[in-house]
């Protein structure tokens, strides 16, 4: 079943035309990435659909609901997290107000407890640094305490933009298998990568996104071995 | 209308004929319509007009340098007004200068100077003591006042005064950033303005709050600068040079570091930029230009005293840089000028006007609302309005387009056989 | 000399802490505002203005009702600040909503200009519904708590003079206390406070955290200028007369204020006002005694500038800010 | 020969010690990577080597002289240049000036010769912006010249911190993951670039770098990082094998991606 | 908008006009604040004159000319003075200004109409530089500093036995003009000045400089400086315990004293160049044509601008006279106010010296014995 689904979108940034009718579809409880390279348009998807930017036409349909137009604290709400490019942490604030801030619409106190639990469980490196300020942190820790904050709205669609930036490989190994453990649970999660090899692996669907068009589409194991995405993506 | 502008954009000869008929028709309308503020603005606009032309960087000067030395007080002096005009755009020059120094600081090297006028209260006063007998108190030689012919030198020794105490303000400044620096700016500009209101003891100085009366004006081939329209002259000759000194820096080396400065402190600093020599000159050529106007002004005035240089007047010029548009030249020279303007003359014009109309009972104002008293909230509205339509104020900083023709055609210093080896194809998919 | 300084000492202290208090509850509008937008908001002091100008009114159409004799003064004080805090907390909202926010990706300078237009339009406003109502636009309120209570201070040693106090610097001192404490608390330790911060830090994010920004925004305006607002009252009683011009003034000594303690710093805003006042206040009684006559009491402001600058030059984060680590 | 020549350096960060007691030499001419996972200390370590962070303790010489101690812009001077993990471009000026900026040093044109506009400040302009331009031929970036640096796509920013740190002329060029946010595609590209100005440019290099397939390809020594500590040193094929830094940093998988 | 009605005049006048010399339309100018901190003194002057003028219209109607008035507002800003003084030189149809209140403003506004050859009568500027330069355009009706100072000293000195006087000025020209000559006429007495210190105009909490005072305990306090601040200082030295008399200059001589003052400013002493304006048949009536027409209470400057216009169209109208009833020249109107003698003006007598300073200029002394405005009369001093 189709949880989230983009139909014919149409996205500006004054002049430029980002997003040049992109369609596409996120079955519930899969792994999809989206991949191009730089400029493509990835996380201008991403940020149509939790609503930092607005699209000009076009369609997005969640759950069932349209939710073209919701401003990006509505689309939290509705269990979408967005994972920004570049981790965005807040920087003066401690590490656990950063994970509380993924929690900012819970109220019961022991819930935002135990979501924390499952964050250390994930993440054990961000338990030692609780009260470090965000900003200090390197920057895979802080990547780890980008995703440790989305998990902490226990959303429903999870979307990650380039989380395997900048860095260290056997941490992008952790990531991408914390990436599957969540799928695993339950998680959708729409995943945007520079990386093509190790996302094509993970996911079981993939899109590949040229100059704001999306120009290919297909199961994740096929576009490894596909001859014009080895050449582009994967060198 | 796009389309029109475009042609008109194309071609120089419609757009020499265009100015030219602005230019002779303001010209006589103010020629002719003596009292018209109306034709007396209109007239300097045609410095905007041609601003906007394509002409070559030398023709515009040439053309605006005939407009404002010989037109603008030519047609404006047919008649009784003249002095009155003239008074108007000594000042506007007197602000630009300033402007044009706080931009290098604020819009040019990023730092927020909320204390600015106390340079143009150094220029001031540094003439000022000596132009008037005020000097005999505290200097044992010499005979004070100086004549009015030391006010050529006092041009630059208030421009050398300002420029080092902008280094003096500079030094504290160095290690404090952003709005921080606003603040001690700020106490930096209310301590040289209550310094000069008190020191008239224990050894009187500045004469405190009573002022300086009687400044010697100006003397040039035994004639006295009194008018408005003598110290127009002045005025243009400093502003000029100061036009070109600023855009000479702007697009050099020194003005690349102070913009770096700006952008990002620590990665100039990794371009190998003197952070603290780059601000340091920052703060010194800003203040200089203030100086040289300060000794203007105390000539121009005859009279200086503290009340001239509190910190709404430094948050007056602040207002010009912003809402011209920070770092931009042009910019902050039509901001100076409109808000200057707008003081002196459209708004007292406006308020005469209204006045004019409760007096004839055309509208009836109760006394609270009395037009002049709402001088500040017109000001008010009008700073509001254009700060929402024109954010990015009036004429946006542009950066130096250069011809990729004349960056070519040089002979390589980079092995030349490097080229083709480069990858091209950085911009895949652009 | 230093006797002499003794002497007064006690009445200095207190009729620093009294000024500073005042100066401390402004300021802490300007760090809020400030630690969350990055804008110096140039039109709280009008704001404060606005409050003392509502709140005297209010205080008058009560004494003209001849109700102030009849209810306990206490009473009419609470009444007062909560009503003129409401007020002058919407006018901050509404300002924010019609001159700042639809600036809020423009250059960050320009905001400044937009402030000051506020500011004149404010001062300009208030004057003309003072005049219009009253003839003249200073106004002087009707007194409260101006009962005088004498401290003792020569019976701790004799080297103090007596201090007197006005009963309504003891409400000016509890009131502001209670409203820092409450507001640190706030800020500090509360979901909403946290939010606040995050705002300032990186709005885009906090909105992807489900973050109401502008509504986070609008209730920052909405507590500072209802602290601006309710400082401006008790400035009324405490000083008995105000004119539409009380803000500028006041408005860049609390902002001084701010910055001494590290702006966007609650505690630090709380400690730079009262520092600040008390400064002042020593420097007008003592400067003239100190120096034997050569600086007058006129370089008070000079003395709490300097003071400023030699604390930036330390400390340029101020005495409570954190230092703002950027990592390279 | 050694050119950079690290001995015992520490920074602590309050209770943090971010590097501890590294001893390092760079041969010139050469290219060494630092790797290590993330928060081990790596740009710690440029900071300290540029003057931005004053070491705890340590010495940090430069063809055998001291530069602790020194302001980054005076580093630079002495002819070490570098590039940001998070890019740090001068955003509001063009492409063309970000790389003249980087020529502040070469250039002599003072206050007052530039106010009046000398030949020689003007010929010396205008030499500065032809060499800039070659600067920005030489990575690849010459189309983009007149526009503004923030509005460059990602990649394209990366290099134009490496035209901007080539323009100060330096001996030594470090470059804080310059591959980040890059696809293979790119990298690859970037990686003959960086190989290019070696050759070319009589530099030496030390690079920052999370994609292993580069550094392996690219550098003749690799140190590694952990903790804050240096847990391994040498060849490509010592570091690939080695099993300290398989377990903390490459991980098991690294064979196969690498 | 503006420049519209200009155009007419001009088209009036037969082009670029001269002289004016087919207009019959003659303008008098005032320069004051009329926004801004001072802008109820500021205000009160422009009203004041306004309501000279607008009497005097039917006569000179009579003469065959129209009277107008041109408020400036010179934001007690100099530089705005200066630039309104050129506007006002430039309309040819001026032939007067009453301005300013600030004497820092007067000074060199006043440098122009010289140069115009425009007759300024000031209502309110006490410095003494105003009148010493010596410019043949400018007199004042009001008493200089250097004599209400020094007539202020003596009394507090004789009449009031003070022996220990301590000086508080706001630092602004006025207030420190005065504040010097009251020093210098006290020490010259044998008082002893136990301190000489400023206060900024604006702020409200002047217990700084009022610590000192305890600390000193003089017998007398000198102010220097206007209402707003002194009401503030006179009440939180009340506050303090400080019973000794307080003493002030013109500045203080405004209903709004007592307003901010309330019952502490009893024991309160005034020196002020007018005579009480409502003790006279004269002054009663012009209190009330006042308040009938503009709706509020008459300030102590009201009456100064009432009169300082009353006294420059005296000059004006002599000047019309001599004329022949024709327009007369600026020139001539300047010199026929210096030449008015024995003008009868609600609050003062007018004739200029040589200088242009008031001859009849007395000072009054009151006394607040009660917290009502105004105040008791208990001492007059004459120039001579
Ligand atoms: N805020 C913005 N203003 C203007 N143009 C923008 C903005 N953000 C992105 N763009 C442009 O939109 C296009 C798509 O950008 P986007 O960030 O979505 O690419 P991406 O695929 O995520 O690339 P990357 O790998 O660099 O993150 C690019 O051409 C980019 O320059
Ligand atoms: N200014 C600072 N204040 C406090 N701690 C800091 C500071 N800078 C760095 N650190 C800490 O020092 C450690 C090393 O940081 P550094 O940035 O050098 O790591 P790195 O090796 O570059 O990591 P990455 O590969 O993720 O960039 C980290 O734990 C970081 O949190
Ligand atoms: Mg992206
Ligand atoms: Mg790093």
């Amino acid at each position: 079943m189709s949880l989230l689904r983009l139909e014919d979108i149409n996205t500006f940034y004054g002049g430029i035309h980002a997003l040049k009718g992109v369609s596409l579809e996120v079955n519930e409880g899969e792994i999809v990435t989206l991949i191009g390279s730089n400029g493509a348009g990835k996380s201008t998807t991403l940020k149509t659909i939790s609503g930092q930017v607005k699209p000009k036409s076009g369609k997005i349909v969640y759950n069932g609901k349209d939710i073209t137009n919701t401003p990006p604290h509505v689309t939290a709400l509705t269990g979408i997290a967005h994972v920004p490019e570049g981790r965005r942490i807040f920087p003066r604030l401690t590490v656990k107000e950063n994970l509380e801030m993924g929690a900012f619409s819970v109220r019961d106190k022991r819930v935002i407890e135990e979501r924390m639990e499952r964050v250390f469980h994930y993440f054990p490196r961000i338990k030692e640094r609780l009260q470090q300020k965000g900003g200090t942190m390197s920057g895979g820790e802080q990547q780890m305490l980008a995703i440790g904050r989305a998990l902490m709205m226990q959303p429903k669609l999870l979307m990650l933009d380039e989380p395997s930036m900048g860095l260290a490989p056997i941490i992008v190994e952790q990531i991408f298998e914390i990436i599957k453990e969540l799928n695993e649970e339950g998680m959708t999660i729409l995943l945007v990568e520079q990386n093509a090899f190790q996302a094509l692996q993970i996911a079981h669907r993939g899109y590949v996104i040229q100059t704001g068009e999306i120009v290919m589409s297909g199961l994740g194991k096929e576009l490894l071995v596909n001859e014009q995405v080895r050449e582009a993506y994967l060198a | 209308m796009k389309n029109w502008l475009h042609t008109i954009q194309q071609n120089k000869r419609l757009q020499a004929i265009i100015v030219g008929l602005y230019i002779v028709v303001t010209f006589f309308s103010l020629y002719l319509a003596q009292k018209s503020v109306v034709a007396f603005l209109l007239l300097l606009s045609s410095l905007l007009l041609l601003y906007f032309t394509t002409f070559s960087n030398r023709v515009k000067w040439l053309i605006g340098g005939v407009v404002m030395v010989v037109l603008l007080p030519l047609a404006a002096s047919q008649g009784e007004a003249y002095q009155s005009y003239m008074e108007v755009a000594t000042l506007v020059g007197i602000y630009i200068a300033m402007a044009l120094g706080l931009n290098i600081v604020v819009g040019m090297a990023g730092l927020l100077d909320l204390g600015f006028v106390a340079f143009f209260a150094l220029g001031a006063y540094t003439y000022g003591i000596f132009a008037t007998g005020q000097a005999n108190n505290f200097m044992p030689f010499g005979h004070y006042p100086l004549s009015g012919e030391s006010f050529w030198v006092f041009i630059f020794i208030g421009c050398f005064v300002a420029a080092l105490f902008g280094i003096l303000l500079g030094v504290p400044v160095l290690r404090v950033k952003g709005d921080y620096l606003a603040i001690v700016t700020l106490g930096f500009g209310e301590i040289i303005r209550i310094i000069f209101n008190n020191l008239d003891k224990p050894v009187n100085i500045t004469n405190g709050a009573m002022g300086l009366a009687s400044v010697q004006p100006p003397r040039l081939f035994g004639i006295d600068f009194m008018y408005p329209s003598q110290f127009y002259y002045i005025v243009l000759v400093i502003l000029i040079t100061v036009i070109f000194a600023v855009r000479r820096l702007e697009f050099s080396k020194i003005g690349r570091a102070w913009k770096a400065v700006r952008e990002n402190e620590i990665a100039a600093q990794a371009m190998g930029i003197h952070l603290v020599k780059t601000k340091l000159m920052a703060f010194a050529v800003g203040a200089s230009f203030s100086g040289m106007m300060g000794v203007v002004f105390a000539a121009k005035q005859t009279f200086v005293d503290p009340t001239s240089f509190t910190l709404l007047e430094s948050i007056t010029i602040l207002v010009m840089v912003i809402l011209g548009g920070m770092g931009s030249v042009p910019g902050v020279i039509l901001g100076a000028a409109l808000v200057t303007i707008l003081n002196l003359q459209v708004l007292t014009e406006l308020t005469n006007w209204l006045n004019q109309l409760s007096l004839n009972g055309v509208i009836n104002v109760p006394d609270a609302l009395s037009p002049a008293k709402m001088q500040r909230f017109i000001f008010g509205v009008i700073l509001i309005l254009f700060a929402l339509y024109r954010p990015q104020g009036l004429l946006p900083a542009k950066n130096p387009v250069f011809d990729e023709k004349e960056l070519k055609d040089a002979d390589k210093l980079v092995n030349a056989g490097v080229q083709k080896e480069v990858p091209q194809n950085v911009h895949l998919d652009s | 000399m230093i006797n002499e300084v003794l002497h007064t000492l006690p009445q200095v202290l207190i009729d620093g802490l009294t000024l500073g208090a005042v100066y401390a509850i402004v300021a802490l509008g300007y760090t809020m505002v400030y630690g969350i937008l990055e804008l110096i908001n140039f039109a709280h002091g009008e704001i404060f203005m606005t409050g003392a100008f509502v709140g005297t009114a209010i205080l008058l159409t009560f004494a003209g009702f001849g109700w102030l004799a009849s209810m306990p003064a206490l009473v009419a004080l609470v009444l007062v600040l909560v009503v003129t805090s409401v007020v002058t907390g919407l006018l901050g909202m509404g300002i924010e909503r019609v001159a700042y926010r639809p600036l809020r990706n423009a250059p960050k300078l320009i905001t400044l200009i937009t402030a000051i237009g506020v500011s004149f339009l404010l001062q300009d406003i208030v004057r003309f519904i003072a005049e219009l109502k009253n003839g003249n636009y200073i106004l002087t309120g009707p007194s409260l708590f101006s009962g005088q209570i004498g401290i003792k201070a020569s019976s701790i040693s004799s080297i103090f003079n007596d201090a007197s106090v006005k009963s309504s610097f003891f409400i000016v001192l509890i009131v502001a206390v209670i409203m820092m404490v409450t507001l640190d608390f706030f800020v500090n330790k509360t979901k909403w406070g946290m939010a606040m911060r995050a705002v300032a830090q990186d709005r885009e994010t906090a909105a992807l955290m489900s973050v109401n920004v502008n509504k986070v925004i609008a209730l920052t305006f909405f507590i500072g200028s209802a602290l601006g607002g309710a400082t401006g009252v008790l400035f009324a009683i405490q000083y008995g007369t105000i004119d539409p011009y009380i803000g500028f003034i006041l408005g860049l000594k609390a902002f001084t204020a701010a910055v001494l303690g590290g702006i966007g710093n609650i505690r630090g805003a709380m400690f730079g006002g009262i520092l600040l006042g008390v400064m002042e206040m020593f420097a007008a009684a003592n400067l003239p005694v100190v120096s034997h006559g050569v600086l007058g009491a006129e370089y008070k402001d000079v003395f709490a500038f300097a003071i400023l600058i030699i604390v930036l030059i330390f400390k340029p984060e101020g005495l409570f800010g954190k230092v703002s680590v950027e990592k390279v | 020969m050694s050119i950079l020549t690290v001995k015992n350096l520490t920074k602590q960060f309050g209770g943090l010690v971010a590097n501890s007691n590294i001893d390092m030499e760079v041969q010139k001419g050469s290219i060494t990577a630092v790797i290590g996972p993330n928060g081990a200390g790596k740009t710690t370590f440029f900071n300290m080597v540029t003057g931005v962070y004053q070491p705890t303790s340590g010495e940090i010489l430069l063809n055998n002289e001291s530069i602790v101690g020194l302001k980054p812009h005076q580093v630079t001077k002495k002819g070490i240049a570098r590039t940001f993990q998070n890019i740090r471009l001068f955003g509001a000026i063009t492409v063309l000036e970000n790389v003249m900026v980087g020529m502040h040093n070469h250039l002599r044109g003072g206050l007052f010769s530039t106010v009046l506009s000398l030949p020689r400040v003007r010929k010396e302009e205008k030499e500065a912006r032809r060499e800039a331009y070659r600067l920005l031929e030489y990575v690849g970036l010459e189309s983009f010249y007149n526009e503004e640096a923030s509005s460059l796509p990602y990649g394209a920013q990366r290099k134009l911190e490496i035209a901007r740190a080539l323009a100060t002329k330096p001996k030594v060029l470090l470059l804080d993951e310059p591959a980040a946010g890059m696809n293979p595609k790119e990298t690859s590209e970037l990686t003959k670039l960086i190989y290019n100005m070696r050759e070319e440019l009589d530099l030496t290099i030390v690079l920052i770098e999370h994609d292993m397939k580069l550094v392996m390809e690219i550098s003749e020594h690799i140190v590694v990082l952990d903790h804050g500590e240096k847990i391994a040193e040498g060849t490509p094929d010592d570091i690939r094998n080695n099993e300290k830094v398989i377990e903390a940093y490459l991980g098991k998988g690294a064979a196969t991606t690498a | 908008g503006c420049s519209g009605g200009q155009k007419n005049d001009t088209a009036n006048n037969g082009g670029n006009g001269g002289g004016g010399g087919g207009s019959n339309v003659i303008k008098i100018a005032t320069q004051t604040p009329l926004s801004g901190g001072s802008a109820t003194l500021g205000e009160s002057i422009k009203l004041g004159a306004q309501l000279a003028l607008e009497e005097q219209q039917a006569n000179f109607e009579k003469l065959g000319f129209k009277l107008e008035l041109v408020p400036y507002d010179d934001q007690g800003d100099p530089k705005k003075g200066v630039a309104n003084a050129q506007l006002i030189g430039a309309d040819k149809q001026v032939f007067g200004v009453v301005g300013h209140l600030n004497s820092g403003v007067a000074i060199p506004s006043s440098e122009i109409y010289e140069k115009y050859s425009i007759p300024m009568v000031s209502p309110a500027n006490t410095a003494t530089d105003v009148t010493d330069r010596g410019l043949k355009t400018v007199n004042r009706i009001c008493a200089r500093d250097d004599f209400q100072g020094p007539a202020g000293a003596k009394f507090a000195v004789e009449k009031l036995g003070a022996k220990k006087i301590f000086i508080i000025q706001d630092k602004t020209a006025y207030g420190t003009g005065l504040a010097e000559a009251f020093k210098k006429g006290a020490e010259e007495l044998g008082a002893q000045i136990l301190g000489f210190e400023g206060i900024t105009v604006g702020e409200k909490d002047f217990n700084g400089v009022l610590n000192q005072v305890l600390a000193k305990k003089p017998d007398l306090i000198y102010f220097g400086g206007l209402y707003t601040e002194g009401g503030l200082l006179i009440k939180q030295a009340r506050d303090k315990g400080i019973t000794v008399p307080i003493m002030g200059g013109d500045g203080l001589d405004s209903s709004t004293l007592v307003q901010i003052a309330g019952d502490a400013v009893k024991n309160t002493y005034m020196t002020s160049a007018a005579g009480l304006t409502t003790v006279t048949d004269a002054g009663k009536q012009f209190a009330e044509k006042y308040k009938q027409k503009f709706g509020k209470e008459i300030e102590s400057y009201s009456a100064y601008g009432y009169d300082a216009m009353g006294v420059l169209l005296k000059g004006l109208e002599n000047a019309i006279k001599a004329n022949g009833n024709k327009l007369p020249t600026r020139q001539q109107v300047a010199e026929e106010v210096r030449k008015v003698q024995d003008y009868q003006g609600v609050v003062t007598k007018v004739s200029f010296d040589e200088k242009g300073d008031n001859k009849y200029a007395k000072i009054y002394i009151y006394k607040f014995d009660e917290a009502k405005y105004p105040a008791k009369l208990e001492d007059e001093v004459s120039k001579q």
